[in-house]
């Protein structure tokens, strides 16, 4: 089991998603894993640096995972999907095209610094089994419906993790928290990911549809694992049940906040309250 | 020796790009050559003609003819310079086509390459010896691996002609997949209908005799005379006595035993028949479900049985047969299509394979014709078909096209119009291979008259909203998604190999392509040969077909091996190993490798001890040659001396 | 790759090939019914079996002045007499080891497996092969003379 | 785009740009049989000018302004499902990516907004090394002339204390920015 990380929280982590980064910290903290900054990290160049040349965006992830290097890492977790594919890409180009590469990155790179998300650090490393025997307040009678979005599993070829059509990771992590967990056919649609701000109209109908599957499967909540799906699903709540003309109350929260309060950690802590929707009838027993 | 050489154009598949006039030319210089001409289809019947006369106006002891492959036309021109007078083994064939002319347009190049090709050839020859056949007698029994319709029409040939046939047969009964379909395409004809009464042909016919739920062990020998070892598996009921009354499998308490013939739709007992017109009909103990032979307790059957047919100690049984000539029909299996997550992978009980809708349209299936969704027997209205499940796709490692579902689809989708006229069914397809007889009309009956929907499009994935399936496709025709709100939805799946067709292959010694399917010796010419002399195929084992071609398969397969039983003996391969005595120091490494036994140690009245070839038995391998520490021992027409010849003749 | 130009500045590369007739060979045969396009070096020399090609052919070819030797037989199970490719694999590996103990560059002898219907595969180990021969240059010939290389049993 | 009338295949194909599509994406696009499954897959199609498989037949029959010109190109999120089911084994999405660059490089990018918006995300990284969102969506707004854009989220997550209003600078800017040169040089060649 790995008990030291590097951590690399990514930007939106500073800001949109600031109670996932509270809740990763709390919830690491408590199931003992060390989480080492990675000092003066830079932002990773995400989606925007591809409408160019990929080497922009390797070389930029790149120097996060040379400075873990440097301080004698070999794995860097992030919570944020994004920030994971940047990462493992920055491996990808330095393997494709080593010379360009390290020309535009002008520091030393090793390539063998692996990334890895949250999600994967909890399921693979810790795993459900030694979740649930530290579970003190399980969520009974809740159903909790897992969303992964589009990245954490696809193409499986290159996110090695879990399976890319059905995912399990989360489902047996909130069965470990004591929720139960319905199929739910809509795991890995897309939910409009970053276009959020240029097309609206898009995402309210991706969205819309996510929330309308989690309602008719009965969902108390959704439980998600990337900063831009909780974005679309909880803070856009609002403008899709206006522009579709619903009425979804569906809180959303990330995967490490229902775990961590399982584990009975401080709701507070966890940035629980930083939520757009409200979720008090979530913890309220049934 | 006087060697005449011939050099085919083939029309211009090898003068377009191989000067042939001057590889003649040039094959005048090479020793022994006293005759060389270039000629434009050497095989056709005056192209044999030329060098049947050339032979006796030349007086040649040797032909050489660099043309296309020896695999091709090597037994034609054997045959040609046999008529004029000249053993056969005193030929050489250069392959100036496939490995030249065809592969390269660089024509100064290609000739080079020819000219040192028909020089190997000569060099080769001049050291040819004639050789001789001998004869071996045939035992006309022939063994069919396989009891799907491909292997009884074979079997049924064969027996009609007179030969005895041993059929083997995996399953507790014959008939293969056909015995579970409904209906069959192009016409709708019931599939048990036609072929039951060539099932009941194959109990009856006194000179088959069926070894089923048995598999082939091992298999020695050669053409004329193999010997097959083969193991009846344990059935735990002796079917000698049992009559097949059913009594066992009414009172089994155990019911839950996996129903292969309804394709896990449905359970049947422990102790089963496992359809109402198998053959042979006999009670069967599934092992893994029987209480007593699981937990020790109840032997019910036992007590029931009028004939007391029940063996608990029954064990398998090797039994050995011989027979002259083998032919494979062991058929397919079909993709699982459990590896596609997008289509629920398993995990949603109305997305069903084709074959399960095909026992589900049975009347003899686990709803009793009556069409029903596996999940809550709701009748379905709206029936979505997927094509091309595990067949064209490169992602799942099935590239070919399974050639059979385009049609299975429209017969299926008919006979749900047929059955609930109220009911939408929607093919969901990305080509319609539909090229035989009276197939397209089939098609387009499908969609003309009884309003089945085709969709151009592949299918992207499936999921449940409520208690019905939402299909989520493309129709690329007019450019846009289509979803489809489904009661049932049904996999097209592919055709496989079958499960252990690659161990079968490697007992047989024949050999299959990347994806399992048995390899014809020719793809065109020789379509039910294998390499393997004596050895033939038919149906599905050999690549995707449907019934007519699996049927004509069968016939032809039938028709090769009483050919071959229609002489008392055949002539072996005289390419066979020689030992030299004089040379042969009896260290037995020969003996050692040779994998067929074919070399026995021998003392001598000095006592010393030679190696000796039984030359029927020998294969013509050579690996005894390439062991020998002496070169006593020589593979004839492949001997150390001739391969010699060719490498130093390059580099003269 | 054989180009004309090629051909005069520097002698022909001449590469000899040991196919078997059941795999192989009819592999060759297939690639050239598709057409596929091969570099025109190799001659290739028709056997029953790769199990019956004694190393000591190979050595032969290289003295003869051979500047590549390519063998190739039906994939390890598949062969048409069982096993014969599996002694034929045992001896090429221990060839391959004393190559250049007699003085050859090891890289100029290959064996590989294609069967008959993989005409695309036998293109791609032809055209490979061929390049590498190429790279190579020609046969410098021997380096040592055959007699000082130690006998050697091939078991 | 506006579709053609008649396709005038011999005039409009341009194989340099087939080549050039398939060398950075890194994909063969003649093993496209066109069985739509990335069309049926990607959320995106109701809003594209071109489902994705008609992109890639587009590709095939070397379309280029009209694929370039594509708004499909655009509105591609990236999410892969095109490239997780492609049953050819094609990296559809790489495809996509590949001429999104191009249609940058020619300078005929159909959502001129989207391009807007990643570009001043990259100019942040530049200037600070990280991105913060309440700079990203100001700058955003008021080039795209959109200054409304998402208003009616600022006050909430602005009480949240989820939204910096100040950038947090990097202390290794000037290798960020020598990244950047050094990438535009690169780009330059
Ligand atoms: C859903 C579906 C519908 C179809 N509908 C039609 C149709 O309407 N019309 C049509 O023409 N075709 C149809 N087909 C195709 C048809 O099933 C095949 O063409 C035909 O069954 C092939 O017969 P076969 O004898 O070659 O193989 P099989 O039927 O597979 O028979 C092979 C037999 O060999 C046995 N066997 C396998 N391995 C061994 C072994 N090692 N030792 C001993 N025995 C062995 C098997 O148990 C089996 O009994 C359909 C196929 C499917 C899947
Ligand atoms: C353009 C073209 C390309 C093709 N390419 C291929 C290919 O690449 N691969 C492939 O597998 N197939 C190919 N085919 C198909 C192939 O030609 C046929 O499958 C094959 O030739 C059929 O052979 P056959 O003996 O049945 O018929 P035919 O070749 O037609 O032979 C019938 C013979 O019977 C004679 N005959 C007719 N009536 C009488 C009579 N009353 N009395 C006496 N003699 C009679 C005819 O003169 C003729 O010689 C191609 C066909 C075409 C048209
Ligand atoms: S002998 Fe072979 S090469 Fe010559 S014409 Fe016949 S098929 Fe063609
Ligand atoms: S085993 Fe006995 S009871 Fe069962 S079918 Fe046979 S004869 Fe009848
Ligand atoms: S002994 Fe086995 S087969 Fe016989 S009745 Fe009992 S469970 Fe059935
Ligand atoms: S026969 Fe039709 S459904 Fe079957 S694999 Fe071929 S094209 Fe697909
Ligand atoms: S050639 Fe030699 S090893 Fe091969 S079968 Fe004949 S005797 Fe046996
Ligand atoms: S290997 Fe050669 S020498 Fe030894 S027994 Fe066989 S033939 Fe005789
Ligand atoms: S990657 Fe782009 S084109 Fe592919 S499915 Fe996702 S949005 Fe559609
Ligand atoms: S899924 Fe692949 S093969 Fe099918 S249309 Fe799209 S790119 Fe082409």
């Amino acid at each position: 089991m790995l008990k030291r990380v590097a951590y690399y929280p990514g930007c939106s982590c500073e800001g949109m998603a600031i109670e996932y980064d509270q809740s990763v910290r709390a919830l690491c903290y408590v199931l003992g894993i060390e989480l080492v900054g990675i000092p003066d990290w830079n932002c990773c160049g995400s989606t925007p640096s591809h409408s160019y040349d990929p080497l922009l965006g390797a070389a930029l992830a790149g120097r996060n995972l040379a400075i873990a290097r440097s301080q004698g890492l070999d794995v860097v977790m992030t919570p944020c999907p994004s920030c994971l594919k940047a990462l493992k890409t920055a491996n990808q180009v330095f393997r494709e095209r080593p010379s360009e590469f390290l020309d535009v990155l002008g520091m030393p790179f090793s390539g063998d610094v692996r990334a890895i998300s949250v999600l994967q650090l909890l399921y693979e490393e810790i795993g459900p089994n030694l979740i649930q025997k530290a579970v003190k307040f399980p969520f009974k009678n809740k159903k909790i419906v897992p969303y992964y979005g589009c990245l954490l599993t696809r193409p499986p070829a290159f996110a090695q993790f879990d399976d890319p059509e059905n995912p399990v990771s989360m489902d047996r992590l909130i069965e470990a928290a004591g929720a139960a967990v319905p199929d739910f056919p809509h795991k890995t649609e897309c939910c409009g990911a970053a276009l959020g701000i240029t097309q609206r109209d898009v995402v309210m109908r991706l969205t819309g549809r996510i929330l309308d599957m989690a309602r008719a499967v009965g969902a108390d909540a959704l439980a998600v694992a990337c900063p831009l799906c909780q974005q679309n699903l909880d803070l856009r709540q609002d403008q899709v049940n206006r522009a579709l003309k619903e009425n979804f109350n569906l809180p959303v929260l990330y995967i490490t906040q229902i775990i961590g309060c399982a584990l009975g950690i401080d709701r507070k802590t966890l940035g629980i309250e930083k939520l757009a929707v409200k979720t008090d009838a979530l913890f309220q027993s049934a | 020796m006087r060697i005449g050489v011939f050099i085919c154009q083939c029309g211009t598949n090898i003068a377009g790009t191989v000067d042939t006039r001057a590889v003649a030319k040039k094959a005048m210089e090479f020793p022994d050559v006293v005759f060389a001409v270039d000629y434009m289809y050497t095989c056709s019947e005056p192209g044999q003609k030329e060098i049947q006369d050339a032979i006796s106006s030349h007086r040649l002891q040797g032909v050489v003819v660099a043309a296309c492959s020896p695999r091709m036309h090597e037994p034609t021109f054997r045959r040609a310079v046999k008529k004029a007078g000249i053993n056969p083994y005193m030929f050489e064939q250069a392959n100036i086509r496939e490995h030249c002319s065809w592969i390269g347009t660089d024509r100064e190049a290609n000739t080079r390459k020819a000219i040192d090709m028909v020089r190997m050839s000569v060099e080769k020859l001049r050291r040819n010896q004639a050789l001789f056949s001998t004869q071996v007698a045939v035992n006309k029994r022939v063994l069919v691996i396989g009891g799907g319709v491909a292997g009884i029409q074979a079997a049924l040939d064969c027996s009609d002609g007179g030969l005895e046939v041993v059929m083997v047969e995996r399953e507790p009964s014959i008939g293969g997949k056909m015995a579970k379909l409904d209906k069959t395409f192009p016409t709708i004809d019931c599939s048990s209908c036609i072929l039951g009464p060539k099932m009941v042909d194959v109990a009856q016919k006194e000179n088959i005799r069926l070894y089923a739920y048995s598999e082939v062990e091992a298999i020695s020998g050669y053409i004329g005379n193999f010997k097959v070892d083969i193991r009846k598996k344990a059935t735990y009921v002796d079917w000698n006595a049992c009559t097949g009354c059913g009594e066992c499998t009414q009172k089994c308490p155990s019911k839950k035993a996996f129903d292969h013939f309804n394709e896990g739709l449905g359970a049947t007992t422990a102790i089963n028949i496992p359809f109402p017109q198998a053959i042979p009909k006999k009670a069967r103990i599934d092992s893994d479900y029987c209480r007593y032979l699981t937990g020790g307790k109840c032997r019910v059957c036992e007590k029931i049985c009028p004939v007391k047919a029940i063996r608990f100690d029954m064990k398998d049984e090797i039994v050995t047969e011989e027979v002259g000539a083998i032919i494979v029909a062991s058929g397919y299996d079909l993709f699982d299509a459990r590896v596609y997550g997008e289509y629920g992978g398993g995990r949603y009980p109305d997305v069903i394979s084709a074959m399960q809708y095909e026992r589900i349209l049975s009347a003899s299936g686990p709803y009793g014709g009556h069409i029903r969704r596996p999940s809550d027997g709701r009748e379905p209205k709206e029936i979505v078909f997927i094509s091309c499940v595990g067949s064209r796709d490169i992602s799942v490692d099935r590239p070919y096209c399974s050639g059979i579902c385009c049609m299975y689809i429209a017969k299926q989708a008919i006979m749900t119009r047929d059955h609930i006229p109220d009911s939408n069914c929607y093919v969901s397809y990305m080509d319609i291979r539909a090229p035989g007889k009276g197939y397209d009309e089939f098609i387009r009956r499908a969609q003309e008259e009884y309003g089945v929907k085709y969709i151009r499009g592949r299918v992207g994935r499936i999921y449940p909203r409520g208690d019905r399936l939402v299909v989520q496709g493309a129709d690329t025709l007019l450019g846009v998604q289509v979803e489809i709100e489904a009661d049932l939805v049904v996999l097209a799946t592919g055709v496989e190999c079958s499960a252990g067709a690659r161990p079968l292959a490697e007992k047989l010694r024949i050999s299959y392509d990347q994806h399992g399917f048995y390899m014809e010796s020719h793809p065109k010419l020789r379509p039910v040969e294998t390499n393997t002399a004596g050895v033939f195929l038919a149906g599905v084992c050999q690549g995707p077909k449907d019934i007519p071609a699996s049927v004509g398969q069968g016939s032809a397969a039938a028709s090769k091996v009483q050919a071959l039983f229609s002489r008392d003996t055949i002539e072996t391969d005289p390419q066979v190993a020689h030992v030299n005595e004089n040379m042969c120091i009896g260290c037995g490494k020969c003996e050692q490798v040779c994998p067929f036994g074919a070399i026995r140690m021998k003392t001598l009245r000095d006592g010393s001890r030679k190696s000796e070839v039984l030359e029927t038995v020998c294969q013509g391998c050579g690996l005894c040659n390439a062991t020998c520490p002496n070169k006593a021992i020589q593979l004839r027409h492949s001997t150390d001396d001739q391969i010699l010849a060719e490498i130093n003749t390059l580099f003269d | 790759m054989s180009s004309k130009s090629d051909a005069k500045q520097e002698r022909e590369i001449k590469i000899v090939g040991f196919l078997c007739n059941w795999c192989s060979y009819g592999g060759a045969d297939t690639a050239g019914v598709c057409r596929f396009r091969q570099p025109t070096d190799l001659r290739i020399i028709r056997i029953p079996c790769t199990g019956r090609i004694d190393p000591l052919m190979i050595v032969k070819s290289l003295i003869q002045g051979a500047d590549g030797v390519l063998v190739s037989g039906c994939h390890p199970n598949d062969c048409h007499y069982a096993v014969g490719n599996f002694y034929a694999r045992r001896r090429m590996e221990v060839l391959k080891r004393f190559l250049p103990y007699m003085g050859f560059q090891s890289d100029r002898f290959r064996y590989t497996w294609v069967s008959a219907s993989e005409g695309q595969i036998w293109q791609q180990v032809v055209t490979d092969f061929s390049e590498t021969i190429h790279r190579l240059g020609p046969n410098p010939g021997l380096h040592q003379t055959v007699d000082s290389a130690p006998a050697v049993s091939w078991f | 785009m506006q579709r053609p009338h008649v396709l005038q295949i011999q005039k409009t194909c341009d194989q340099e740009f087939i080549k050039r599509v398939e060398r950075e994406s890194g994909q063969q696009v003649s093993k496209c049989y066109q069985c739509g499954n990335c069309g049926a897959s990607c959320g995106y199609t109701f809003d594209f000018d071109f489902p994705v498989n008609q992109i890639m037949r587009l590709v095939q029959l070397g379309q280029k302004e009209t694929v370039l010109g594509s708004r499909s190109i655009w509105l591609c999120a990236n999410c892969q499902a095109c490239t997780t089911r492609c049953p050819c084994n094609i990296e559809v999405a790489r495809v996509m990516e590949a001429l999104r660059i191009m249609s940058v490089a020619e300078g005929v990018v159909s959502k001129k907004n989207i391009l807007l918006f990643y570009d001043e995300f990259l100019e942040l990284v530049r200037r600070y090394g990280r991105v913060f969102e309440t700079g990203l969506v100001a700058r955003y707004n008021i080039k795209a002339l959109k200054p409304f854009t998402d208003a009616d989220l600022g006050p909430q997550v602005l009480m949240k204390g989820k939204l910096a209003l100040k950038p947090h600078k990097i202390k290794g800017l000037k290798a960020i920015e020598e990244i950047f040169k050094r990438f535009e040089s690169h780009r330059g060649k």
